[in-house]
């Protein structure tokens, strides 16, 4: 799933589309560390912790991004990641 | 549960009130009174960097709290000190900017932002659990992305803040993949229990996990090759912004980075991440100066040149010792005081002319001396000329790797200083775009606002005193000494 | 700390920049130039008659005037200061060219800038001899480089952009070998792991291991050997100088250039003796070369500052060789050898200047017949020139000599190669002197816009017969020098170098 | 003796010098000329009153009557070990002795004679300065103590020297023969200092006294230090001797000398006639018990020295320029001493006929330095009255210069050897030694003589007679002023009686007085050869005729090659420039500008081309950052497996 | 818990969310990208419930379901424009994007399975309730995380300030 997200970030070229990448990425964090719980140390609660504040984390992360994201749509009406290259070299 | 923990962060707590004071003022207090903003949050800042010095000097003892989740000792004070001198020279610096038209709206926003992102640079450095450790990271990260994207008008700011945050999540998701497999390895997120639980442990798993680490804060302090949002990030942000990325949030990662490092990886040292950060080293400092030298916008150019002081900074970790952590602390100390005097600079003038291309600077010195004579200093001390204290910090840098004392090591530094060269050239370039080239269209002669001038000031003391002070660097080092149990 | 006699030798800069950054107008800055450079003269010849005296009272201590200070305590360094012969024919040598130099400089534009590096660049010369301790030596040696950069690049003639930034590199790339070399020595310089930076005691543990000195000594001879124009290293010096403006060239031909040597005796050899017994063939041969090469690529340059960039290469090879020699006599004559190329090229530049503010040319092909326009500046030139063939009675001559009849003393072939390479080049020296004496200042007027040019006036006078004093001094009078500068050979180096 | 009058005869001319050089140019033409002779005088004085004390004061002779070296002082000048230390010093020996009297003597004259001759010349001043320099030098030079202080002296006078041939400075010709003088003598220098330097390291001294009074010592130092098959001993005086060549202008390193001709004619006569050019020859002499050491350098000497001489005679024959002439006859004769004091000795120490060569060498030094001054300044004279070298504007000179004429033709006769002049004493002397030692070598010195009479005559008798002079724009010749005519009619009075002196009896090589006895086949059958070739020249010369004409269609090849010194000059000039500047220099420098330096802004545009090679790197997309921040992160791990691994 | 009929559940709820993100990342049309990022998290919760994680569960759906793919929705009816709902993908990004995939694939999955964990074992755990859930949340001791929780909620007020200030029109 993790490589999905990487795979996706590069792909696409819609911000929101790599956004949703993200996303995937993240989960999949998540969905590690509530394994690697569950399965190798299912004494305490860390893992499962991790991830729930990882989905607060995220959660926060991806409002940003929108929000940004909209905010450049507002200046370019344009979503498309390969038009910001006006810096470079 | 014992609340009376909180209180053992002293700093984080008074930054928090901080925080609350520059809320309450900028959302309770009439439009009008907004332009006493930037004073007031400069002065709260000064404030508290002076109550942080006299903690530090009082003596704080080691505190560790919440069951060895937080921890803080004279070094990380100290360090946090550093870093509030730092943000209260950003701060006065970027008062004429803050006032601006541009800003109206947005001043209270800017500033608690910005504090939020001190609080979580203050997490990262304090945390000894990684959970407490990825929620610091992400609040020094994240509303950075917002402070880059302030400047409305300019497109490239937006187009910094979009590379900035999806680079940023995408790191961070790298970096807690990296976490989840060191929780796979060791069943703890804290810090002293993963040290303990990899010692002898020479798995791939490892490897993989250490490197996805070192990507996570490589992103921060801009490593080689997870430095390229950097340049198009410093360019696009706002000046102020820029200085502040360049050295605030750079000097809390590196200080956190040898913490994980040294505490968490040291037993691997000598097996995996040595070699794995020599090679980042090298591909910084080289990668980082190549790129500088052909740099034409001055603000890409001190992103590239940064790049290539973080390299050196490293060298700080990889030395592995308290004086290479001391040395570290002290470059990171005069990095501030030289880079924010250039950003200083490249503000002043930005916001007079709104011009910041290194063509721009040609003849400088026949109409802005002064703000020339600075800019020169700065440069000076980033290329590490003494007796300025860039000289000294990369001195006691280079004297704290050596003393691991191996041939590679020997190299490393041989390859560093074969690139100061290079760097020295590029300073020079700016040096001599000043006072040697002559150009039609000269900057015309200009008086910087006195908040510029006052920020100025503290910075070019810095770069003159700070090397040749001595006790500055002697203290360094003896808060560092009780540290050397963490290093093999 | 101010009781220390040495310690003004950077303290009278420092005031100096102090108050020429007060001063208002030309004449206070030049004011402000004179007194502080008479005062350092008068300071280095005071530090030069106690020092004799206090030897006549038989105080046998290789450094004299020690003192140490405390600065960076946990990495053991100091301010550490101490003179001994050599340090103080320097520190004399540096004092008369600071004079002359800022005599050379008289009418330069933005003065103030300029005296202000050029107080700059002194104080790291004045504080590099006095410095004993290697982290203040290493401090002091890049003060006085960068302000080269600053100084050929705003004040400087030609493609002096390019000239400053290749000459402020590679003397910083030097400078990155010697940092690493300085830190490498700290790391070795004693068995029970107290580190120290300071040069005699490092030299009296004598603990660098000899795998270790092999690499430190060729570190550190590379490093100081760029700034003493050590072929292959030496390509700075020709653009360096020919871009730099008058004052410049002379101290940095002049002192700056002495660096270099001072720096290869003072640490790679005095620290590494055994890496330098073992090692030093391998730069006898790039000196050797240096020595002829600089000056075969003399004969055919046009450039008068060319010519003598590439002398200056050909005589300061003449010292790293000399140093290289290892033995008393050759190293006595390099010391002479770096006083006299001090002064002799300190003054052949100031006359370049001189020249060149005249004529606008430094072209020999573009002038001629100068001795009917300009006599005196014309007269100063042949005495510079005849100094820098080595004629009898100015101070060539003595310090080729001496480090000829020293590097004799080795009976190996291989030595005595390089030893009459390097005795032919005062052949060569000759021709190229005699070329430009001939074309310059004899024969016809080439161009008729310089007769009306005018002779050197009150400033250039004193500025040149300064040196040509010195030139002569030492010339007239060797053996005081020469006694100046052997004591600390005879018991201090032998003792660690193990040789004779 | 006390030092003062020794030191004064050094110092008086160096004071003369620093005055005139410095304070010079305030004063004027006539002070600072009067001041120069005066101080000449007084040193001449000086100078006569040291020589003769020595010469006659019974306390420089021992018991034996041996002659005794005196040290008047020595004081250290450089201390290089504690065994080799340069030391400037008086040394008082026979040798010594004469040569001051020679010196200044001459330079007196000279100095007298430059008061006419350089009257009004821009310069005046520095002209008697340089002279004053150059006379300090030489007097330094013959007194030295060591080899170390000859040689500092050594240099200075080539240094003088220098100054003095270019003293025209504004005449290219004048400028590019000093540069040659100074060079050509600098070259050998250097073979001067590295014999010096072998030498003082093997016998640990630089001091003369220790050196002579002691060969065995020395051959003992030098014990089994070879270098390709020949002693060490040969290689350093072979070395020592290439030092004197280049002084004495021995072939091949003649090549100056004829060019120095372009200095102002005093000068000529001062130092490139009388003391300066026999500064070689007094170097073998000083030297000469290690020169009788060895066999192979003292054959050296002989072998290079008749070559010089009769090359030198041959070219003298064909010169058109008059003080060419006499510079070529310089050459000839000093190379007469240098083949004297090489057969002097057989070698292993073995002297030859009482070491009448050395002596002769001496006593030829001292009488050519008369009359070979004498001839310079006639020739002086005579260029003065016609503004011109050439004989070709001369002819016929007679009538309006009695007094040149008649010392011109006594420095003739003395130069060609007839009795009763000085230079048949010395010239038969050396001719007895030379066939002592070989007869060939005997037979071939008096063909050189004969050649020299025959090219004096030839000068003298187209100078003064061939015809009537040519009047060019109503210019009639005049006979030189007083102070130009005192020093001819001194030095021809000099050169027609001194060699009545008993020679022998001052100079010898082992110090002990000596007579001189005439070996009457010798001296007979030289002056025949001599009066033979003086009637040829007058035949040929005396009236204007189509003789010489007819003699050079003879043999067009050979008087070609003599007209043009055998290109020696084209030689030197192929090697130099082609060779030397085009084929060394040129390319050196090139390498240094191209590859050198190509090498060092190599590295710069490297670093400058990695910089553009890796610019794509920031292609400024966001998607392309994180891909490489990927593969980096991957390959990072990597890196530490492998160092994990291995 | 460790019946036949979990593993294939496990396996079924893995398969869901492998391919669902397979397509969100692989389909042009953005609104779809959604739907299945959407799938995906549901199947992320169905996998936390399974392992008895439901506070997890619930919290993911709530967050993640309820709010994040929201977001994005609105997100995407706000930027996209007519005819502009598919993208073309270039194939050199997708070769680049393929490679980092696949290599990152293989070296995470070979790091995983160089370790052998059974995958198949579920080990027994305390079922846990709300309370220790809370009291883990809120306190202060060892491995409790009364601190971060504090600490997000200052990251949570920040990315909202910074969220309004970048989107507040001037």
């Amino acid at each position: 799933m993790f490589c999905c997200g990487v795979y996706g970030f590069i792909t696409r070229k819609n911000m929101i589309a790599i956004l949703i990448s993200l996303e995937l990425m993240l989960n999949a964090v998540d969905i590690n560390f509530a394994l690697f719980n569950r399965y190798l140390y299912p004494g305490h609660m860390e893992g499962m912790f991790f991830t729930l504040f990882a989905i607060a984390i995220a959660a926060a992360e991806t409002a940003l991004a929108i929000a940004i994201i909209i905010n450049i749509f507002r200046v370019t009406r344009n979503v498309d990641v390969q038009g910001l290259d006006k810096m470079k070299l | 549960m014992d609340y009376s923990q909180f209180l053992a962060m002293k700093q984080e707590i008074g930054l928090l009130i901080v925080f609350l004071l520059v809320f309450l003022y900028d959302t309770f207090l009439p439009q009008r009174a907004g332009k006493g903003l930037p004073i007031v949050a400069s002065l709260l800042m000064l404030v508290l960097t002076v109550a942080g010095f006299f903690t530090c000097f009082l003596g704080s003892p080691d505190v560790t709290a919440f069951a060895g989740m937080y921890a803080t000792s004279p070094v990380m004070t100290a360090i946090k000190n550093i870093l509030n001198i730092g943000v209260v020279i950003v701060l006065i610096q970027s008062i004429k900017w803050a006032n601006g038209e541009l800003m109206i709206m947005r001043r209270g926003e800017f500033y608690e932002l910005l504090l939020v992102t001190l609080f979580g640079m203050y997490l990262m450095i304090s945390a000894r659990h990684f959970l407490l450790f990825i929620i610091g990271l992400e609040s020094a990260s994240l509303p950075l992305a917002a402070m880059v994207a302030f400047d409305k008008n300019r497109y490239e700011s937006h187009e910094a803040a979009v590379k900035y945050i999806l680079t940023a999540v995408f790191s961070s998701a790298v970096f807690m993949m990296g976490l989840s497999f060191v929780y796979a390895l060791s069943g703890s997120l804290y810090f002293n229990t993963i040290g303990y639980a990899i010692i002898g442990q020479h798995s791939t798993m490892l490897c993989i996990a250490i490197a996805f680490v070192i990507a996570g804060m490589g992103f921060k302090l801009s490593l080689v090759p997870f430095h390229l949002w950097t340049a198009d990030v410093y360019q696009g942000a706002p000046t102020s912004v820029t200085s502040y990325l360049s050295v605030i949030s750079k000097g809390a990662a590196a200080f956190a980075f040898l913490v994980i490092m040294a505490q968490v990886f040291g037993a691997v040292y000598e097996h995996i991440w040595s070699w794995m950060l020599y090679v980042l080293i090298i591909l910084t400092i080289t990668i980082g100066n190549l790129f500088a030298i052909r740099q034409k916008n001055m603000k890409r150019f001190l992103a590239f040149s940064s790049i290539s002081q973080a390299g050196y900074i490293m060298l700080g970790v990889i030395a592995d010792n308290t004086m290479g952590t001391a040395a570290m602390m002290y470059y990171i100390l005069v990095y501030i005081c030289s880079n924010l005097a250039a950003f200083g600079v490249i503000g002043a003038i930005e916001n007079a002319t709104g011009r910041v291309s290194m063509e721009d600077y040609n003849g400088l010195y026949k109409t802005n001396p002064r703000l020339s004579v600075v800019m020169m200093l700065a440069m000076f001390s980033l290329a590490g000329i003494p007796p300025f204290a860039g000289f000294f910090s990369k001195f006691f840098i280079f004297t704290g790797a050596l003393a691991v004392g191996t041939v590679a090591i020997y190299f490393l530094v041989g390859i560093a200083l074969i690139n100061t060269i290079v760097s020295l050239y590029y300073y020079l370039l700016v040096v001599k775009a000043m006072f040697i080239s002559n150009e039609e269209c000269v900057i015309p002669t200009f008086r910087s606002a006195c908040s510029e001038r006052l920020g100025l000031w503290i910075t070019v003391a810095g770069i003159v005193f700070l090397g040749l002070v001595s006790p500055i660097y002697n203290w360094l080092l003896e808060i560092t000494a009780p540290i050397a149990s963490l290093f093999v | 700390m101010f009781e220390n006699l040495l310690i003004y030798f950077v303290v009278i800069p420092v005031v100096m920049l102090a108050g020429l950054a007060l001063c208002q107008n030309v004449k206070q800055i030049r004011a402000v130039a004179v007194i502080g450079s008479c005062c350092l003269i008068g300071l280095s010849t005071w530090v030069l008659c106690e020092y004799l005296a206090m030897r006549a009272a038989g105080e046998d201590a290789p450094m004299l005037f020690c003192g140490s200070w405390e600065w960076f305590a946990p990495l053991n360094i100091n301010l550490a200061v101490g003179v001994d012969g050599i340090s103080i024919a320097m520190l004399m040598l540096s004092s008369i060219i600071v004079f002359a130099g800022s005599f050379a400089s008289w009418k330069i534009d933005m003065p103030k800038e300029f005296f202000l590096w050029l107080i700059l660049l002194s104080t790291g010369v004045f504080g590099f001899f006095i410095s004993i301790d290697l982290f203040t030596m290493f401090m002091f040696y890049e003060v006085a480089l960068i302000p080269m950069y600053l100084l050929i690049g705003v004040w400087g003639s030609g493609r002096k952009e390019y000239s400053a930034m290749k000459l402020t590199l590679m003397l910083m790339g030097g400078s990155a070998f010697l940092m690493l070399g300085l830190i490498g020595i700290y790391y070795h310089s004693s068995v029970d792991g107290v580190h120290t930076w300071n040069l005699l005691q490092i030299a009296q543990a004598d603990a660098i291991d000899h795998d270790w000195q092999r690499f430190l000594f060729i570190v550190t001879f590379v490093g100081f050997g760029v700034l003493g124009a050590m072929f292959p290293f030496h390509t700075w010096s020709p653009d360096g100088h020919a871009s730099a403006p008058t004052a410049v060239s002379m101290l940095h031909a002049g002192v700056l250039m002495k660096l270099g040597g001072y720096g290869c005796f003072r640490v790679a050899i005095y620290l590494m003796p055994y890496a330098a017994n073992e090692l030093a063939w391998i730069f006898l041969i790039l000196t050797g070369i240096s020595v002829v090469y600089g000056a075969f690529s003399a004969c055919v340059q046009t450039d008068l500052k060319y010519i003598n960039a590439y002398s200056s290469v050909s005589h300061c090879g003449l010292v790293l060789f000399a140093i290289l020699m290892l033995n008393t006599t050759a190293m006595t004559g390099a010391i002479m050898q770096m006083l006299s190329h001090g002064l002799m090229t300190a003054l052949f530049f100031a006359l370049i200047g001189m020249i060149y503010g005249r004529t606008h040319t430094r072209d020999i092909r573009e002038m001629g017949g100068l001795m009917q326009i300009m006599p005196y500046l014309s007269v100063c030139y042949v005495i510079a020139g005849m100094a820098s063939l080595g004629l009898p009675g100015l101070s060539g001559f003595v310090s080729e000599m001496t480090i000829f009849v020293g590097s004799w003393e080795h009976a190996d072939a291989f030595h005595r190669v390089f030893t009459i390479a390097a005795c032919c080049s005062i052949v060569i020296t000759a021709v190229y002197i005699l070329r430009v004496v001939g074309k310059l200042l004899f024969g016809p007027v080439q161009d008729d816009h310089h007769r009306k040019l005018t002779d050197a006036v009150w400033w250039e006078r004193l500025s040149t017969v300064t040196l040509i004093l010195g030139v002569a001094l030492i010339g007239c009078f060797p053996n005081f020098f020469v006694n100046l500068i052997k004591f600390t050979f005879s018991p201090a180096i032998f003792a660690v170098l193990g040789l004779n | 003796m006390s030092i003062v009058i020794p030191l004064l005869i050094l110092v008086l001319p160096l004071f003369m010098f620093l005055f005139l050089g410095l304070a010079g140019c305030k004063m004027s033409h006539k002070l600072a000329g009067w001041l120069g002779c005066l101080g000449m005088g007084t040193t001449t004085v000086l100078a006569y009153i040291t020589a003769l004390t020595y010469y006659y004061n019974p306390e420089f002779t021992s018991a034996a009557g041996e002659r005794l070296q005196v040290v008047i002082f020595n004081q250290t000048w450089l201390q290089f070990t504690d065994y080799l230390v340069i030391k400037l010093g008086f040394l008082l020996d026979p040798i010594s002795a004469l040569l001051l009297i020679v010196i200044t003597t001459i330079s007196f004259m000279v100095h007298i004679y430059s008061l006419g001759y350089m009257e009004g010349e821009k310069g005046f001043q520095r002209y008697y300065a340089f002279l004053a320099l150059f006379t300090f030098s030489m007097l330094g030079l013959v007194v030295a103590t060591n080899i170390f202080q000859m040689y500092i002296f050594w240099e200075l006078v080539g240094a003088s020297s220098y100054l003095l041939i270019g003293f025209y400075y504004t005449k290219h010709s004048a400028v590019s023969a000093s540069k040659k003088a100074f060079i050509v003598t600098r070259f050998a220098d250097l073979g001067f200092l590295l014999g010096i330097l072998i030498l003082s390291y093997y016998t640990q001294t630089f001091n003369f006294i220790d050196m002579t009074n002691n060969p065995g010592g020395v051959l003992m130092c030098f014990e089994g230090a070879t270098f390709m098959g020949c002693s060490l001993l040969t290689w350093a005086l072979i070395l020592i001797f290439v030092g004197g060549m280049g002084k004495s202008a021995m072939m091949p390193l003649h090549i100056w000398l004829p060019d120095a001709m372009e200095g102002p004619t005093p000068v000529s006569a001062l130092i490139h006639a009388a003391t300066m050019v026999v500064a070689g020859v007094y170097l073998v002499a000083r030297m000469f018990p290690l020169y009788a050491l060895e066999w192979n350098a003292s054959t050296f000497i002989v072998v290079v020295g008749a070559i010089t001489a009769f090359y030198a005679a041959m070219v003298a024959c064909t010169q058109i320029d008059i003080k060419r002439i006499l510079a070529f006859s310089t050459i000839s004769q000093i190379a007469f001493m240098m083949v004297s004091l090489g057969v002097a000795s057989e070698g292993e120490g073995i002297i030859l006929h009482h070491g009448v060569g050395y002596m002769a060498s001496m006593f030829h030094l001292f009488t050519h330095a008369m009359f070979k001054a004498l001839l310079f300044l006639c020739a002086g004279a005579l260029i003065h009255a016609v503004h011109s070298n050439d004989y070709t504007h001369m002819h016929g000179m007679w009538r309006y210069m009695p007094v040149t004429h008649i010392t011109c033709l006594i420095g003739c006769l003395a130069i060609a050897g007839i009795w009763p002049f000085s230079g048949f004493f010395s010239k038969d002397e050396i001719l007895a030694a030379c066939y002592s030692w070989s007869p060939m070598v005997g037979a071939w010195m008096s063909m050189v003589a004969a050649l020299t009479a025959f090219y004096m005559f030839r000068m003298y008798f187209l100078i003064f007679w061939w015809k009537e002079h040519p009047i060019h724009h109503g210019h009639v010749p005049h006979e030189a002023p007083l102070p130009m005519r005192i020093p001819l009619i001194f030095l021809a009075a000099v050169s027609c009686c001194c060699g009545f002196l008993h020679f022998g009896h001052f100079v010898s090589w082992n110090r002990m007085p000596y007579d001189i006895h005439i070996e009457l086949g010798i001296a007979l059958s030289s002056v025949g050869i001599a009066l033979c070739a003086i009637f040829i020249a007058w035949k040929m010369y005396f009236k204007e005729n189509d003789l010489p004409v007819k003699m050079k269609n003879m043999l067009p090849r050979l008087w070609d090659w003599c007209y043009h010194r055998f290109y020696w000059d084209e030689l030197y000039m192929f090697v130099t420039h082609k060779i030397i500047f085009n084929g060394i220099c040129r390319p050196i420098a090139w390498f240094d500008r191209h590859i050198i330096d190509g090498t060092m802004n190599g590295f710069a545009i490297v670093t400058n081309k990695c910089s553009y090679a890796i610019r794509g790197l920031q292609s400024g997309q966001v998607q392309m950052y994180v891909w490489i921040y990927l593969i980096g992160a991957l390959i990072l791990g990597a890196i530490g497996v492998l160092f994990l691994l291995g | 818990m460790n019946s036949v009929g979990s593993i294939i559940m496990y396996v079924i709820i893995t398969l869901v969310m492998v391919i669902c993100s397979v397509l969100a990342v692989t389909t042009r049309k953005i609104l779809r990208a959604a739907t299945y990022l959407l799938f995906t998290l549901f199947g992320a919760a169905a996998l936390y419930f399974m392992l008895g994680y439901e506070f997890l569960g619930a919290v993911q759906i709530a967050v993640y379901a309820g709010g994040i793919v929201v977001l994005f929705v609105f997100a995407v009816l706000l930027t996209s424009r007519p005819g502009d709902n598919s993208e073309k993908l270039t194939s050199k990004s997708r070769f680049l994007g393929l490679v980092a995939a696949l290599a990152m694939l293989g070296w995470t999955g070979y790091s995983l399975f160089a370790r052998s964990i059974n995958y198949a074992k579920l080990p027994a755990m305390d079922p846990q309730t709300m309370d220790e859930v809370g009291e883990t949340l809120m306190g202060s001791g060892i491995d409790q995380y009364l601190l971060p929780f504090e600490a997000v909620s200052v990251l949570l007020l920040a990315c909202i300030i910074g969220g309004v200030a970048i989107a507040r029109k001037r």
